[in-house]
């Protein structure tokens, strides 16, 4: 039997919902889901502008500390902005840059690109395919002499970014976004709201930011599962929401759809997943917050639960609306690409769940 | 020479005998397409449950296979049906049962030979899985009618030559009253077909908008006032088409999963397998449930599993897509084409993973819900108690909406 | 000397100090178990949110672990209150909350200490999930009433000395008016206890049959025909009783299997190692939304989280329980013992896995069905219409049945 | 892609609309419920009376030729016998004397036991644990000397055996059930309805019945899975049956409860999951009747499904009952026992999925 570490705060601070009215209020008024939807067709599938009004109130380096520009909060902080963008399905490159990017940079001690990230004048990404988990392997990225060579697939956040943060073995390096012998091709993206990239390094000239970094790579990775499974769970309350409202107004053989149990039963089951997804995403925030030595268990419980809930969140919203969450104009397929994208991004629920085997000793059949 | 004329009923090898003669005098090799599917057509060889001079022998629906396969092992050209599918097995059905001598002549031939494409003109944005509540009016002007309304979920609209119309005449009436059933033209004017754009990106479908479209009197089918009782006909066909011939093991979804399963082992993980073991058992018995189904139809049982075998398709279907992107891991993250367009006819496999996720979303819905065909089973079938409704008995006009 | 007459609120260091006080007065050691208990609850350090001279001191609920935490570490005898569960839990608030003052010095003393146990008559064979159908009738004799009727699932009724008793007494009146609510000695003429088998073969339960049962109309809690709030309210109680204190992780039907998978490797196939992990994350999200509810409940925001919990929990219990039946294979066949008796108080650990697994099953239908916990989260919380019922206006005794 | 052996036969023949429409005759009469339920807690747990009545009609060895003194049918008619005394959670020894031991006998052309089987003067039953399934390793039961030696626990259908089919290696050996020696121990079974014997051989003289009898020994187990699959089927549908019967006439909150949706789509899929159930069963009848090389595949997966859908309908049983489902008076419990025991026999879903694993070649992680 393991030992049952703290539970630590899972509510709401009141800073912690101040938070969350600004960034929604700024979403409501420059993130609705059809200008989020007409963006995709668009080749700006980032909104840089949405993205400069975050980090004016602090979104950029929410977790980062005041001295190094940052918004001197946490992780809990950042946690809340990743559900509001989710319940959004907001196009900016939070979690790949004040997320994923800022941890890395964090962990590894770098003063350079972080301040500039911090106040909003940069955008980093982690070069890995998003489908990476935490202490997956990343590319074969090297490098001969000095310049840097190999290829990196899918990549996150990385059409807004100036700055590609490379792993090259166990190194670190930083890579300018206009470098000679960079290519950046944005890729049709199932989750078009999240555009992925592919790069390749034909003869880079990069910056070693950190050796022995690997540790660090998978602690950011680690950090972007949190962040992503209270995004999920920010996406699944929407997707309730949305088809609770939809039900409550549409009639059907003369009633009004949410009078028929089998619907109310479904919905209500779904809530009681959420409320679920809603403790599991606070308490891997929480974890992250306090560098609880949970984390790892936290991390991977997130992800193998909210991404499960999300997925049927996102499911039932389309299936409930009927016909039209079968469209393109309708916000649901927007929803259900992000949660099934992001059930793979970090690595799927099955491979979380193969990392608490180890974490819980909860070992497979012995050899 | 018919079935009757000679005494008994038509046999296989009778019929066998027939397609021989046939083909003795007209050679697929030579004889141009159209003609010959026309000749096929005249000679009873279409569709031989159907009555003699409406391209059929009057003979049983069983012998159909035998026929097509003889024509097909001749090297015969087929009447493509995949591309007539509302025509062949909505419409016609329909025509035969309710249409005048006159309209059976007139619209079965370049039907079945597929020179003329039809559509259906049902589905209501107000509607939804209450079919019965269509808000498209038909008025009376002389030996016409004057139609106006919006129609969706047309698959084929931009293609169709006819339309099959439900339309309300008599809103005064209580919903399922009121109704009449039309065959509408599609180039007739004031009809305006526009693409569905759907979850893929494609426009599989489209919303048809009618606006003072005029059709005549003589293309009505059935009673004024009866169009319910013909559409339940005509969907009651459609769910009929469903079995026939023995389904493939491993077909479907769980036949693109499993492929990647095998072909390429480097994607396995030992929590997944058990998972692709418990698709491959559902998918089996869901297989095997379609047969037993087909069996019982064959032997001419019907039964209601129809509607189960629907229900557990889309589910599968839903399901095991899912899987596989997750087995697929960052390849999934990977789509094809969003942009605006009308959907290529291709084979479900040569289809990307992805793209069989986001289209089987829709498995759920289109033909009836999952959960009409729920209701469907537990009143029809278990004889539970339907549900409450008040929209049977008030005039349609006083319905909430 | 209270908190009262000191100026301020009653703080844990408070508390703390007339704990140690009356503990160098009472010596667990030397002091016989039920006066120092009877001593503990004249003191106000029984329940110390209940008022002054019923056993509390009217502090903050939040000081009772503290206070309790005190006197275990002096080893103190505790009250067993796991034996008397529907007095602590149910019938103490209630009689705190209806109860007239002599009504509360009677009853409340020797319920804390368990020199008297209590049960809960509500439930009837007739009811089921919908509660408010009472038909056990109270019709008045002089200052007393007259009981007849049937309970059901009756917890310890053959240990109780008092039990809650909910009757119908004016069957004119719709259903969930004309209740009225009594306390009724278990001792009574009339009240035959009769234990009521269950899957496992034993009898947790009993049914309770009333006969010509008088209560006297002192021991009516609250108004004549405001039985449903009074019921409401003691219902309430239950729910409230979830949470509390740090769950430990594993701890449950969790922590069985994975003793099992962790001790019995031998046990062990590929197949079940990601359906381990699958109840492993459920049972842990299940575990930390409970604490979480917790947490609300503690800042003073009691959330509707509860019934969510209880379904969970439910069907956790189910699952994994019935999948370590799977686990354990050959060895799951065996069962202990089906003969007819009262179960024994053991924790959930010493009985065997089959016993936990049958058990299980009551789960999802004791203390409010999971289908009730559904309908009440899509109507309260999501705010769905109501299901269409026909039974809250009408008289009771014109209800079909 | 595996090759899709032909289907046969789904449907039921008028013979075996008959075989069944006089068994359930026969149960309706001497089977009743609470009189299956009085025996659980009697010493005679098995109804030998009316095992003697099957037997008068042919159901002691209906897949035994004429010749061999049985009915002269198939394991298909015998399928549908196992439905009805599924149905009936019948005490009777029909899978294990009439299923697995003919089975066992007629494939190792066994001569003296069989005709006295299938005439119902004699029930024989197989001394492996009721959950081996096929293929597995049976308990080592050795030889020293010409003596018998070793424990054989939780058999099916020993407590009205007249002789016990031993395998020992891969002979196979008859033991008289009061041979010198050997102990029977009836245990307390989580299926009363089917109580399983201990047994424990401590130099008993058997019979040497044949040698090279393994490939046999997991034939019989593969058809008593085939047998099973129907039993399950048969309790799977009446289960489902009397849920229905129930909420048609109960009543809560002022209406019937059968007209609660989520209730009714509960059922629903209860029913589509039975018809795949009778899909899958018939299916494995037919491929054990004409001999068919998939009988494997499909007696896995028969066993794989029914044994899921079983469970689920006794389930939903007790649950729809409400507070009398789970009482002692009520026959659920009966079938949940069953039905659960049934589940782990001759190996659980999961082992069954295992073996498709390598009957249609879906390999796991190449080691």
């Amino acid at each position: 039997m393991t030992a049952t570490p703290v539970t630590g705060d899972l509510l709401y601070s009141e800073i912690e919902d101040d938070l969350r009215a600004s960034v929604r209020s700024l979403l409501e008024k420059q993130g609705a889901w059809d200008a989020v939807l007409a963006r995709t067709e668009t080749d700006e599938t980032v909104d840089r502008e949405l993205w400069a009004r975050l980090a004016e109130i602090g979104c950029a380096a929410l977790a980062v500390s005041e001295e190094q520009g940052g918004a001197g909060a946490s992780w809990r902080e950042a946690a809340v902005v990743a559900e509001e963008l989710g319940r959004a399905v907001a196009p900016v490159p939070f979690l790949g840059s004040a997320g994923l990017a800022a941890a890395l940079l964090v962990a590894v001690g770098e003063q350079e690109i972080l301040p500039q990230l911090a106040e909003g004048g940069l955008v980093a990404a982690l070069a890995v395919p998003f489908g990476t988990a935490p202490g997956a392997p990343t590319p074969a990225v090297e490098l001969r002499g000095e310049l840097l060579h190999g290829t990196v697939r899918g990549v996150a956040d990385a059409v807004a970014a100036d700055v590609l943060l490379v792993p090259v073995g166990n190194d670190l390096y930083a890579v300018g976004a206009e470098a000679d012998g960079l290519t950046r091709t944005p890729i049709v993206s199932l989750d078009m709201t999240r555009q992925l990239v592919d790069l390749t390094l034909d003869s880079v000239r990069g910056r070693l930011v950190a050796s022995d970094a690997e540790g660090a790579v998978t602690d950011a990775l680690r950090i972007g599962a949190v962040l992503l499974a209270s995004e999920q769970l920010g996406l699944a309350e929407r997707c309730l929401e949305t088809t609770v409202e939809y039900l409550a107004i549409r009639r059907q053989f003369g009633r009004i759809l949410g009078s028929y149990q089998a619907l109310k039963h479904r919905l209500a089951d779904l809530w009681v997943l959420i409320t679920q997804a809603r403790a599991v995403a606070r308490y891997a925030a929480e974890c992250a917050a306090t560098g609880s030595a949970d984390l790892p268990v936290a991390a991977a419980l997130a992800q193998a639960h909210c991404s499960v809930v999300a997925q049927q969140a996102a499911e039932e919203c389309i299936q409930l609306h009927g016909g039209i969450g079968f469209t393109w104009e309708h916000p649901a397929h927007l929803y259900l690409k992000r949660a099934k994208s992001n059930a793979i991004a970090l690595g799927t629920p099955e491979r979380h769940r193969a990392a608490l085997a180890e974490l819980v000793d909860l070992p497979g059949v012995p050899a | 020479m018919t079935s009757t004329a000679t005494g008994g009923p038509l046999t296989a090898e009778g019929l066998g005998a027939r397609v021989q003669a046939f083909l003795a005098d007209h050679d697929p090799a030579s004889t141009d397409r159209l003609k010959f599917l026309r000749a096929r057509f005249d000679a009873g060889l279409a569709w031989v449950h159907y009555p003699e001079g409406l391209g059929g022998l009057g003979a049983d629906p069983s012998l159909q296979p035998g026929v097509d396969a003889a024509f097909a092992a001749a090297g015969a050209p087929d009447n493509r049906p995949h591309t007539n599918i509302i025509g062949l097995g909505m419409a016609a059905p329909t025509i035969l049962r309710f249409g005048t001598p006159e309209q059976q002549r007139r619209w079965l031939r370049p039907l079945w030979t597929g020179e003329e494409i039809w559509c259906q003109l049902f589905s209501e944005p107000g509607a939804g899985s209450d079919l019965a509540n269509v808000a498209t009016s038909a008025k009376p002007a002389g030996d016409e009618w004057v139609v106006n309304g919006q129609k969706v979920w047309t698959s084929l609209a931009h293609d169709a030559t006819w339309a099959i119309l439900v339309t309300r005449t008599d809103p005064a009436q209580p919903k399922h009253r009121g109704l009449t059933f039309f065959v509408c033209a599609m180039d007739s004017p004031g009809v305006d077909v526009r693409p569905l754009r759907q979850i893929t990106g494609e426009s599989e479908f489209n919303e048809v908008y009618l606006d003072d479209v005029r059709v005549p009197d003589a293309q009505r089918l059935g009673e004024v006032g009866q169009g319910w009782a013909v559409t339940q006909n005509t969907l009651m066909n459609e769910r009929v088409a469903i079995g026939g011939g023995t389904i493939p093991r491993e077909s479907g979804a769980i036949g693109e999963l499993v492929k990647v399963w095998r072909e390429r082992p480097e994607l396995r993980t030992p929590g997944q397998h058990d998972q692709v073991l418990r698709f491959w058992v559902e998918a089996e018995a869901g297989r095997l449930t379609a047969e037993r189904l087909g069996q019982q139809q064959a032997a001419g049982m019907p039964g209601p599993e129809g509607s189960g075998v629907k229900l557990t398709h889309a589910r599968l279907n839903q399901q095991i897509s899912s899987f596989e992107l997750d087995l697929l891991g960052d390849e999934a993250l990977r789509y094809t084409d969003y942009s605006a367009r009308r959907p290529v006819l291709v084979t479900h496999s040569e289809s990307p993973a992805n793209w069989r996720f986001l289209r089987a979303k829709g498995n759920s819905i289109e033909g009836g819900t999952s959960e009409i065909m729920r209701n469907i089973i537990a009143e029809r079938v278990l004889g539970l108690p339907a549900e409450a409704r008040a929209d049977k008995d008030t005039p349609w006009k006083d319905l909430p909406r």
